[in-house]
């Protein structure tokens, strides 16, 4: 037994070959003899195949084939149309309030939301306390969104041999310095910033939130970048940047949501007080969740545009 | 349901058949940002303001610039507007 | 067809917008105007679930001047939903975009079927 | 409440916070937290399931300080548990298997991004076994479809890109029809917890309210689904994708990504729709039509291919076929025996990926069946990997394919209206699979006089263990059939 394991181990070592080969009944294969003609006349046969199976040049069966897929497709949707149609003629009626969507769980949010969440925007409370692993869920969306656009677009340092430089100069079809758009970015810009930060704080009170004031502002950037160029915002916002503002808001959103739901489940105290309804400092978590989602929705937006624009910050 | 929302949502279908129809790519865009326009006046009108100011600025915000610096990158807006051809 | 088909109008239309982004997939070669139909995909969805939410003469779900009854605010679930759901149909978008950025850098051209006739050519 | 149950909490966290962390880390210590997360979670999930099997009760979790109805909620069966067990077990041996092949293929400075996305489709897939809430399942499902698009292109060349593009569209499609599905499924229920979705739904059908509504949204949740996960007339971007990416991608990708949909589809069919409403709705036919068309054209184009990673991917959606086939023959035996052949084709595919990279390394780099003539004597372990998978595949008894075209013969039996079809195609798809897996074999250990290169198992440690384990795991399922075939009937039971 020990012989044949060790047999076995040599063989897989591949450093005795001959313990099996020759118990092999495999036939040795014998090399295949060819003319140097023949190969070639089958290498150019198989290129001559490819150049006429796929050819550029529309020939007439390809059109008729394509006019069979393209009335095909539109009949396809016509129907999908036409069965999704008879489904919403069955649907509730919209807009009216008896019906199955109008029952307990909405009813609790809108009648109880603001004693349990503290938050005056019902939809605000809902998002981010009573559904909070779905939100959590959507800001990873937006991290791994990143990720992949990163991973795209990001120029590497070190240039690999076949990557394709892009050699233009990307200001090259604007106007640079237009003192239009530069005197309407000096006005525009800082009222954007703050509009965006009003929605993100007041996301609790009123309508928006993390989401949509991160958006503001990075339009905002986007809008700096576009008038001032890129020269300006390298100075303060680089690679290292991106990464700890998204790092720190994602780690502390993940921190904070793991703590309330661990808290929640195991009916713990969460010793996190609600405040007084309608102040801006009130309604616990919300409040600091709002600003982390918002700086990592802005960051991403900003990100995706450099990224597209240049292939890095 | 108002006649003002069946309005809107009439522009809607108009937007979305014209992006289908248009031969022009920067064209197709805005129709694009209209569309996203109109739904976020649709969802003001629904009684939502939290989902007709996110989709105002990232619908027709954010996206439409990601768009349009996509069609500078593969070459479909050139210089002098010869749009013609870039649309193969 | 059942009765509801004019009172659920908007939903028609979201339905019919479905289609024609649908349609806009599966017909055109470019990619960029894919993506668009791609987008007009999602919006639609999202319109159908906020009127799935809206109740007529109800207000915004804001809690003015401490009214908490279900017979004032609209249902807050579906605003919540969308807003979920149009982040998401965002970084989709960018990721489509720098898919075909790098792809036109590849092969300059955005048709697929051109594409995979070149990859075959090749015979990578 | 015991200290365990928050198990299922803890393990998606936990590879949600390495995800996170990994974006600052360098390429070593994110390689580092990845190992480390998986084993934690692949410890964690193990205790989980002896706890579960020793109690015998459902843990339900609620995300948060609200109850059921108004919060989220987790939950963890004996399925659920078994599957998360799994599920690590072959993503920890594919990013082993592959790890040394990443190096040469993944820019240097790209290899944390790697991780990140590893990370966080794991922890879109523990989502996705333990959410009870149909809407954070289409949260995670984006966080999956959208890593997944990332491991295709990690390997920059024009071929994945063009394969990421396509899958992109694909799925893109099918979310949208997923998520329609769900709006309209919470329109006539007015819920987005599944265990309340399946009362609502019970209610609706034995009362006869929306029956048109409800049958449009069956169709799109499973068309949806089905899109994701490369049914037969979807999977143009199979081959491509699995064939071209980096080989723990591609084992990823075909054991893991397409395994999650249908195990979500599963869900729906059991704790959404409930089994009887699902099995009296018309699309359970058109399922299993699919699903046999699948198992015949998948399998003749991977006899027509001449390159052995695009030929299993083509395998792969035949064996996809057999699934949405068990899945279409609509009673719990087939139900039981579709699972364990999502088990064992996962165990399998993997292994069969990786053993393929081994031989490919030895033949010049070139996947094409003339050069890879011999390979199995220059790569021994990797030679054997590739025929032990091959002939699980074929369904060789001791191997775990056995047991599953066992299984799928005996269920297609009990169902008389469906048996013909199902055991004449079965018995097809088998000989296809004979064919060009045999044929596949047979090349590789066919001697040549052309002296290769040579790797040994000393050179390559740690390849040589995965494939070791791979075997391993192969053969105890294929031998230890019973007791597998008990807990998945235990935890369908538990689903309901």
């Amino acid at each position: 037994m020990k012989k044949l394991t060790n047999k076995l181990l040599n063989w897989l070592n591949a450093e005795d070959t001959s313990v099996f080969d020759n118990a092999m009944e495999l036939k040795m294969q014998e090399p295949k003899e060819e003319k140097e003609e023949t190969v070639e006349q089958r290498m150019r046969d198989r290129l001559h195949i490819k150049d006429e199976v796929y050819s550029e040049s529309e020939t007439k069966e390809v059109k008729v084939l394509r006019i069979i897929y393209r009335t095909l497709a539109i009949i396809l949707c016509a129907f999908i149309a036409y069965n999704l149609l008879i489904a919403v003629s069955w649907l509730p009626r919209t807009g009216e309030f008896d019906k199955p969507v109008n029952n307990e769980v909405s009813a609790r949010y809108i009648e109880k939301g603001l004693q349990e969440t503290g938050a005056v925007n019902i939809v605000t409370g809902m998002i981010l306390d009573y559904r909070a692993f779905d939100t959590f869920g959507e800001s990873n969306v937006l991290n791994i969104a990143t990720i992949t656009v990163l991973i795209l677009l990001r120029r590497n340092k070190k240039k690999l041999p076949n990557e394709i430089e892009e050699k233009e100069n990307d200001r090259l079809l604007e106007p640079k310095n237009d003192v239009i758009l530069q005197k309407a970015a000096t006005f525009l810009v800082p009222a954007i910033f703050l509009f965006g930060i009003y929605v993100i704080l007041n996301g609790h009170l009123s309508p928006g939130g993390g989401f949509s004031g991160g958006a503001i502002i990075g339009a905002g950037l986007i809008l700096y970048v576009s008038a001032f160029g890129f020269e300006k915002t390298e100075k303060f916002f680089t690679e290292k940047t991106q990464k700890v503002i998204s790092l720190s808001a994602l780690l502390f959103y993940c921190l904070a949501k793991s703590y309330s739901f661990f808290t929640g489940a195991n009916e713990l105290e969460s010793h996190i007080p609600l405040g007084k309804a309608g102040a801006i400092l009130s309604s616990g978590l919300i409040l600091p969740l709002n600003i982390c989602v918002g700086l990592v929705v802005a960051v991403t937006m900003y990100t995706f545009y450099c990224m597209f624009r240049k292939g890095e910050f | 349901m108002t006649l003002f929302q069946i309005i809107l949502l009439i522009f809607l279908v108009i937007c979305a058949v014209s992006v289908s129809f248009s031969k022009n790519l920067v064209r197709s865009i805005m129709e694009f940002m209209a569309f996203s326009l109109i739904m976020s006046i649709i969802w003001l009108t629904l009684e939502s303001p939290d989902l007709g100011i996110t989709e105002a600025a990232v619908g027709a915000g954010v996206t439409s610039i990601l768009f349009f610096v996509t069609l500078k990158k593969i070459h479909a807006i050139r210089e002098g507007n010869k749009n013609e051809e870039a649309d193969k | 067809m059942g009765p509801n088909l004019w009172a659920n109008f908007g939903e028609a239309v979201s339905m019919i917008l479905f289609c024609i982004g649908f349609a806009n997939l599966l017909l055109h070669k470019n990619l960029i105007k894919k993506i668009i139909g791609l987008n007009i995909m999602d919006s639609s969805i999202y319109l159908f679930l906020a009127l799935k939410g809206y109740i007529a003469g109800h207000t915004v779900p804001i809690v003015v001047d401490g009214v908490q009854s279900v017979d004032a605010y609209i249902n807050p679930i579906p605003s919540g939903l969308v807003l979920t759901g149009i982040v998401v149909s965002v970084s989709v978008t960018a990721l489509m975009l720098s898919l075909t950025i790098r792809l036109y850098r590849r092969y300059q051209t955005l048709d697929l079927d051109e594409i995979s006739k070149r990859l075959k050519k090749e015979g990578l | 409440m015991d200290f365990i149950c928050n198990f299922p909490f803890f393990s998606i966290m936990i590879s949600m916070f390495s995800g996170i962390v990994s974006a600052v880390l360098s390429r070593k210590a994110a390689k580092w937290l990845n190992l480390i997360s998986i084993w934690v979670i692949w410890f964690l999930s193990a205790v989980l399931l002896y706890y579960i099997f020793g109690t015998g009760e459902i843990i339900v979790y609620k995300m948060g300080h609200f109850p059921a109805p108004w919060g989220n909620e987790i939950r963890a069966g004996l399925l659920e548990a078994g599957l998360a067990l799994f599920f690590c077990s072959i993503m920890l041996l594919s990013m082993t298997g592959g790890r040394k092949k990443l190096m040469g293929e993944v820019v240097e400075e790209k290899h944390n991004l790697y991780y990140i996305l590893v990370d966080l489709m794991l922890a879109s897939l523990l989502a996705l076994i333990y959410t009870n809430d149909l809407f954070t399942a289409y949260v995670f499902v984006e966080i999956n479809t959208i890593s997944a698009c990332g491991l295709i292109m990690i390997r920059q060349n024009g071929r994945t890109i063009e394969a990421a593009v396509r899958y992109m569209i694909m799925s893109l499609l099918g979310s949208g029809l997923l998520l329609m599905g769900i709006c309209m499924l919470y329109d006539i229920t007015g819920h987005l917890l599944m265990s309340n979705i399946r009362d609502a739904v019970s209610s609706i059908y034995s009362a006869g309210t929306y029956p048109v509504p409800l049958t449009v949204t069956i169709i799109l949740l499973t068309c949806g689904l089905a899109m994701k996960s490369a049914l037969f007339p979807f999977h143009t971007w199979v081959a491509d994708a699995y064939g071209y990416s980096t080989v723990s991608s591609a084992a990823i990708l075909s054991s893991l990504v397409s395994k999650g949909y249908i195990i979500l589809l599963i869900k729906i069919i059991y704790r959404v729709i409930g089994f009887e409403v699902y099995r009296a709705s018309h699309i359970i036919d058109v399922v299993f039509v699919f699903g046999l068309a699948g198992m015949i054209m998948g399998s003749i184009s991977a006899i027509r291919e001449n390159d052995i990673r695009r030929m299993i991917a083509y395998s792969s959606v035949a064996q996809i076929g057999y699934i949405y086939m068990g899945i279409g023959l609509g009673t719990r035996y087939a139900m039981i025996a579709s699972i364990f052949h999502i088990l064992s084709h996962a165990a399998t595919k993997s292994m069969l990926f990786i053993g393929a990279i081994g031989l490919t390394d030895v033949s010049k780099g070139s996947r094409h069946f003339e050069e890879l003539t011999g390979s199995g004597y220059r790569h021994k372990i990797a030679g054997i990997t590739f025929a032990v998978g091959s002939l699980s595949m074929v369904g060789i008894p001791l191997f775990s394919g056995f047991i599953s075209k066992l299984l799928f013969a005996q269920a297609a039996v009990l169902n008389t209206r469906k048996m013909l079809p199902a055991l004449i195609v079965l018995a097809i798809s088998t000989i296809l699979n004979a064919i060009y897996f045999m044929k596949t074999v047979i090349r590789i250990y066919t001697p040549t006089e052309e002296e290769g290169e040579r790797i040994t198992m000393k050179q390559e440690k740690v390849y040589a263990l995965t494939c070791i384990c791979f075997i391993a795991l192969n053969i105890f399922i294929g031998m230890c059939s019973q007791p597998i075939v008990d807990w998945i009937g235990a935890g369908i039971d538990m689903f309901a």
